[in-house]
């Protein structure tokens, strides 16, 4: 099809596919109305079930852990996947930069920018490992907490240290990081069938609500998925980064 | 509770975890060998499950969270022998392929395994699981380690492209099965699939009933690749490597009917049951993608595109199946698709084997080049039977089920549709298997682009074991489903308690084990259908006679045959020039008149 | 009022697919089926609405407060990670695709005739 | 309340129109974070922070960065093309 037609051909089979999308919508109960019964039911009984004040929490890590299972590893796979493709292309591509880099290159980052995004660092890791550790109590979690983790890098790199980025975090270590938090997830899992009952049972202590260490395995799980998450996003990021990289460092001003 | 539900899931995840994490030290040949064993062991354990599934569904509810009146708190895998037996054939697929790549070399090849490993865990765990959100989550799974692995080919241009078209394609068919499961839980407040069937079973198929039905369907059919959502999937499969395209024609579509016909049966049959035209809409679907796939099948020249076709082709066959929607149909249309995905499983190997010798797959150039490899030659051979549905195949047992469905359902054309479209995609396996392996047929133009660089010369003179076995054990397993004793009744038992929605519903969310096969079943007539399949595989050598040595043809018969052909092929080949935007467009035409026709057939 | 959330989705949703069918550039339509995507997150997080619900988190307040479901809130959870990691896939596969090809555009990437 | 309710899901739905109907990609990311950030205060008004957290941290910055070193990523590929080509 032509650009023209095909337009012409979808603003009309969307016109039919939307009127039919609002008509069946208007068989919803109206907007801020719950009839329930699975959320109400949880919000009844999962903070005496679990001892985790944030039921969302105990949705996503305990209840329906074994979707979010499922999630952590679509977030491995994609990683893996970027890896594959950005790794293979890079072994291909790189090659001593030259002149032509500089009209490239992002504006050297004054001293200021540096000085301010790294003091930031600091405050960023300890927000990140808070709403890791906290994800049971308040909102947040392993997922929320392991972005920000990764964001921190980020600063790092805008800071324009990207050798330093590299020196501590080569992606062997984040590798790592990243498999054991995915392998983390089925261990904790396979706990439960160790002590005899069912696959991601939380069979740990689950102590009191409010208490940082309670609600038994959805801390751990929090923190698995922490080390996952923010292990993949770096990886995500800097296997994009990697190119900018090889074109920059000639002209960089460290 | 022991947990063999869950293990087949959990291990491959945790053992692609590791590969991945231990890559930098783990020995190359270590990490092929844990990859086939852990296949190896989903399989056994699958298996294990399809076993206790014979006698009810296992259902395993993670975390101890069963049911409380009837409310589902938490996930639970409700595995019965129709999901069981699909996760199987994904365990034996995988197998096979990741013995197949034994001997091939790639770079990246510890991710590689690593993400096959979670490409499996992801289509058993989308088997065997009885949630809706929980089925959305292993099948984004599967998919996205899928488009993972389409692309990553990197000295095949086009698998790039393919990916492309494939994640965009089917990103948006995952989209629309999430609007579909949001309306429901809007409605319902459920996301188990038997209590889903409950609440929609106590009232009418009103506006939301429907519109859910077409966003669940419709992104399911996207994945099974029925025409028009079929755009996406020839670059795809034909472009992937062959280990990757082994498990994508096997089994990666039929998830998508499997996902159609469980979703229809344990949640929209109540309020759907009453509705007359549904069956002719489905049926219109699945003509449609019979015949396309048919016809692209035999106007193809590229091996692995070819099989592609065929797989489009014989989805539409199995739909037909499903789209009945009487148990003996389910039955015929379960069979074969096992069958079926072992035969093309088989073929794709077969391919992958030409590929690796000769360095090319399209026929043209190809031709008489195989002369020296009479192995490759008879597993294709094969495979076009299998495909045709010739006894011993399973394939023929499945389409022996389906062809008395069809009688009694009222519609005894649908044999002649299976009888053409068998004859069809076997001719184009025939007509490929006589041009490269015995030279036959007028040469190809002469100014056919070369192959990829470097791809030129047959270096490799013989086939090796390891990449032959695999092929033929997928060929005896297709033998095997046809030979088993008492397979025709064990389908049509289990057809029956997958479509009886009360008794799935009572097992997974009170346990009430269901009851064992009702009465005997009539015997199955197999002495038709076994005619009608060798008139299609004589049909289809007739085709490929034809298409080889056309000059046997009478001047008037050819000149009449080529005048009602060409066109057909030009507008065929026509509309499937496009790209992403094309594939798209039509998906979103076909979601409009799918959901038209069964908005109007509801009412 | 009582559809408004409902109808913002469905138009994100075709919106999002207007821009994937006409769109000239691999980035702008990966951007645009994120945008796509986000209809169901606001689709799920509607149906789980509810008047006067505080969030489903008895920190601060007692068990048996009025709070929305915190279900969707789970889903949707799952929901953005999905759309975040696809998206990443595609940029990953256009970023090779340009290389191979020369181009972002998705015209020029039509596949090739048999 | 009400009015504040409407006001944002408005919003919402021009903000995504917008980021479709930008064509030029680097453009596009901007406005797309600024979609991302809208979003989540659309869920802070659903009542459920934990999402509108991810959808800022993923919405607003992380995807928009990753679209962003994509760009910069194949303009680098470009020139180095480009300097082949000489």
């Amino acid at each position: 099809m032509t650009p023209r037609l095909r337009r012409r051909v979808f603003l009309a089979a969307a016109a039919v596919a939307g009127a039919l999308l609002l008509w069946g919508l208007t068989g919803l109960p109206d907007y801020g109305v719950y009839n329930g019964p699975y959320g109400d039911v949880l919000n009844r009984v999962a903070v005496a079930e679990r001892k985790a004040t944030n039921v969302v929490a105990s949705v996503t890590f305990d209840y329906r852990g074994v979707d979010t299972m499922g999630e952590e590893y679509i977030l491995f796979a994609a990683v893996l996947g970027v890896a594959i493709l950005l790794r293979a292309q890079r072994d291909e591509t790189e090659q001593p930069p030259d002149e032509d880099a500089a009209d490239r290159r992002a504006p050297g980052t004054s001293n200021a920018v540096r000085v301010i995004g790294l003091a930031l660092v600091g405050p960023v890791v300890l927000f990140g490992i808070y709403v890791v550790s906290h994800g049971h109590l308040t909102p947040g979690g392993g997922f929320q907490g392991g972005v920000v983790l990764a964001t921190a890098a980020l600063l790092v790199f805008l800071s324009g240290e990207y050798v330093t980025l590299r020196r501590v975090s080569p992606e062997v270590v984040l590798d790592t990081a990243e498999s054991v938090g995915a392998a983390g997830y089925v261990a904790v899992g396979l706990l439960g069938v160790a002590a005899g009952a069912t696959f991601l049972a939380n069979v740990l202590p689950l102590g009191h609500p409010g208490a940082l260490l309670s609600a038994g395995t959805i801390p751990v799980i929090n923190l698995a998925v922490g080390l996952e998450v923010a292990g993949g996003f770096v990886l995500l990021l800097s296997e994009f980064l990697e190119q900018t990289l090889v074109i920059r460092r000639p002209g960089e001003v460290t | 509770m022991d947990a063999v539900a869950a293990l087949p899931v959990a291990l491959p995840l945790l053992v692609a975890a590791a590969l991945v994490g231990l890559a930098p030290v783990c020995p190359r040949r270590a990490a092929d060998a844990a990859a086939v064993a852990t296949a190896a062991v989903v399989t056994v354990l699958c298996l294990v499950l399809l076993a206790r599934s014979l006698d009810g569904p296992v259902v395993y509810w993670f975390g101890g969270w069963t049911p409380r009146d009837g409310i589902a708190l938490g996930v639970a895998f409700a595995v019965d022998p129709v999901g069981a037996a699909l996760a199987t054939l994904a365990g034996v697929l995988a197998t096979a392929a990741l013995t197949f790549s034994w001997r091939i070399f790639e770079a990246v090849r510890t991710l590689h395994q690593g993400l096959m490993l979670v490409f499996l865990a992801g289509i058993v765990g989308f088997c065997l699981s009885g949630d809706l959100f929980n089925m959305f989550v292993f099948y984004e799974l599967f998919s996205v380690a899928a488009y993972a692995l389409t692309g990553y080919r990197t000295t095949n241009p086009g698998s790039v492209r393919g990916a492309l078209n494939f994640a965009i394609t089917n990103s948006v068919g995952a989209i629309l099965v999430l609007g579909g499961i949001a309306l429901l839980y809007g409605r319902t407040g459920a996301l188990n699939l038997a209590q889903l069937g409950q609440a929609l079973a106590r009232g009418p198929a009103d506006r939301l009933v429907v519109v859910a039905f077409l966003l669940l369907m419709v992104g399911f059919f996207v994945k099974a690749a029925v025409v028009p959502f079929h755009f996406w999937l020839a670059d795809a499969y034909a472009l992937a490597p062959t280990v990757v395209g082994v498990l994508f024609a096997g089994v990666v579509s039929e998830l998508g009917l499997y996902a159609v016909a469980r979703v229809y049966w344990t949640v929209f049959s109540a309020p759907l049951a009453g509705v007359e035209g549904l069956r002719g809409v489905l049926l219109l679907g699945a003509v449609a993608t019979a015949l396309v796939g048919g016809v692209m099948c035999l106007l193809q020249h590229h091996l692995a595109r070819m099989l592609a076709y065929a797989t489009v082709s014989h989805v539409g066959l199995t739909l037909a199946g499903f789209a009945l929607l009487v148990p003996v149909g389910a039955a015929g249309a379960v069979l074969y698709l096992l069958a079926d995905g072992l035969v093309k499983g088989s073929l794709f190997i077969a391919v992958g084997i030409v590929d690796h010798h000769l360095h090319d797959v399209d026929e043209r150039r190809l031709q008489g080049r195989g002369r020296h490899m009479p192995w490759a030659a008879a597993l294709m051979v094969a495979g076009a039977l299998g495909l045709a549905g010739v006894p011993p195949f399973g394939t023929f047992l499945g389409k022996a089920l389906m062809e008395e469905a069809a009688l009694e359902a009222g519609a005894p054309w649908l044999i002649g549709l299976f009888v053409v479209v068998a004859a069809l995609t076997s001719a184009a396996l025939l007509r490929a298997t006589g041009r490269v392996f015995l030279g036959l047929g007028p040469p190809g133009p002469r100014d056919l682009p070369a192959p990829g660089p470097g791809r030129a010369g047959d270096h490799h003179r013989r086939a090796h074991p390891t990449q032959l076995a695999p092929a033929v054990v997928l060929l005896a397993a297709a033998v095997a489903v046809g030979l088993a004793p008492g397979i025709i009744d064990a389908a049509q038992d289990a057809a029956e308690h997958f479509t009886d929605r009360p008794a799935y519903a009572a097992a997974v969310l009170e346990g009430v084990p269901e009851p064992g096969p009702a009465a005997a079943h009539p015997a199955t007539p197999l002495g038709g259908p076994a005619l009608w399949a060798v008139v299609s595989a004589l049909l289809g050598l007739g085709l490929a006679f034809v298409a080889l040595r056309p000059d046997r043809l009478p001047e008037r018969l050819r000149g009449g045959a080529t005048r009602l052909w060409d066109p057909v092929a030009a507008v065929l080949r026509g509309l499937h020039d496009g790209g992403i935007g094309d594939s798209v467009t039509w998906l979103v035409v076909g979601m409009a008149t799918f959901g038209t026709l069964v908005a109007v057939v509801v009412r | 009022m009582r559809f408004l959330p409902y109808a913002v989705a469905a138009w994100l949703l075709l919106v999002g697919l207007y821009g994937i069918v006409t769109s000239r550039n691999l980035v702008h339509t990966i951007t645009c089926l994120s945008v796509a995507q986000s209809s169901t997150y606001i689709l799920l997080l509607s149906v789980g609405f509810e008047r006067g619900g505080t969030a489903p988190i008895f920190l601060d307040v007692p068990v048996g407060t009025k709070a929305v479901d915190p279900v969707v809130g789970a889903l949707t959870l799952t929901d953005i990670v999905v759309g975040a990691t696809v998206s990443a896939l595609l940029l990953a596969l256009a970023v090779q695709a340009h290389k191979h090809h020369g181009t972002l555009d998705p015209e020029q990437l039509k596949p090739e005739r048999d | 309340m009400i009015v504040l309710e409407v006001a944002v899901f408005l919003l919402v739905a021009a903000a995504g129109t917008a980021v479709v109907l930008t064509r030029d990609p680097l453009n596009q990311a901007i406005v797309a974070s600024f979609y991302g950030l809208v979003l989540g205060i659309m869920f802070l008004v659903y009542q459920a922070p934990d999402v509108a957290l991810s959808q800022i941290a993923v919405g607003a910055v992380a995807l928009p960065l990753m679209i962003l070193l994509a760009l910069a990523k194949v303009r680098a590929l470009e020139g180095s093309r480009r300097r082949d080509d000489r």
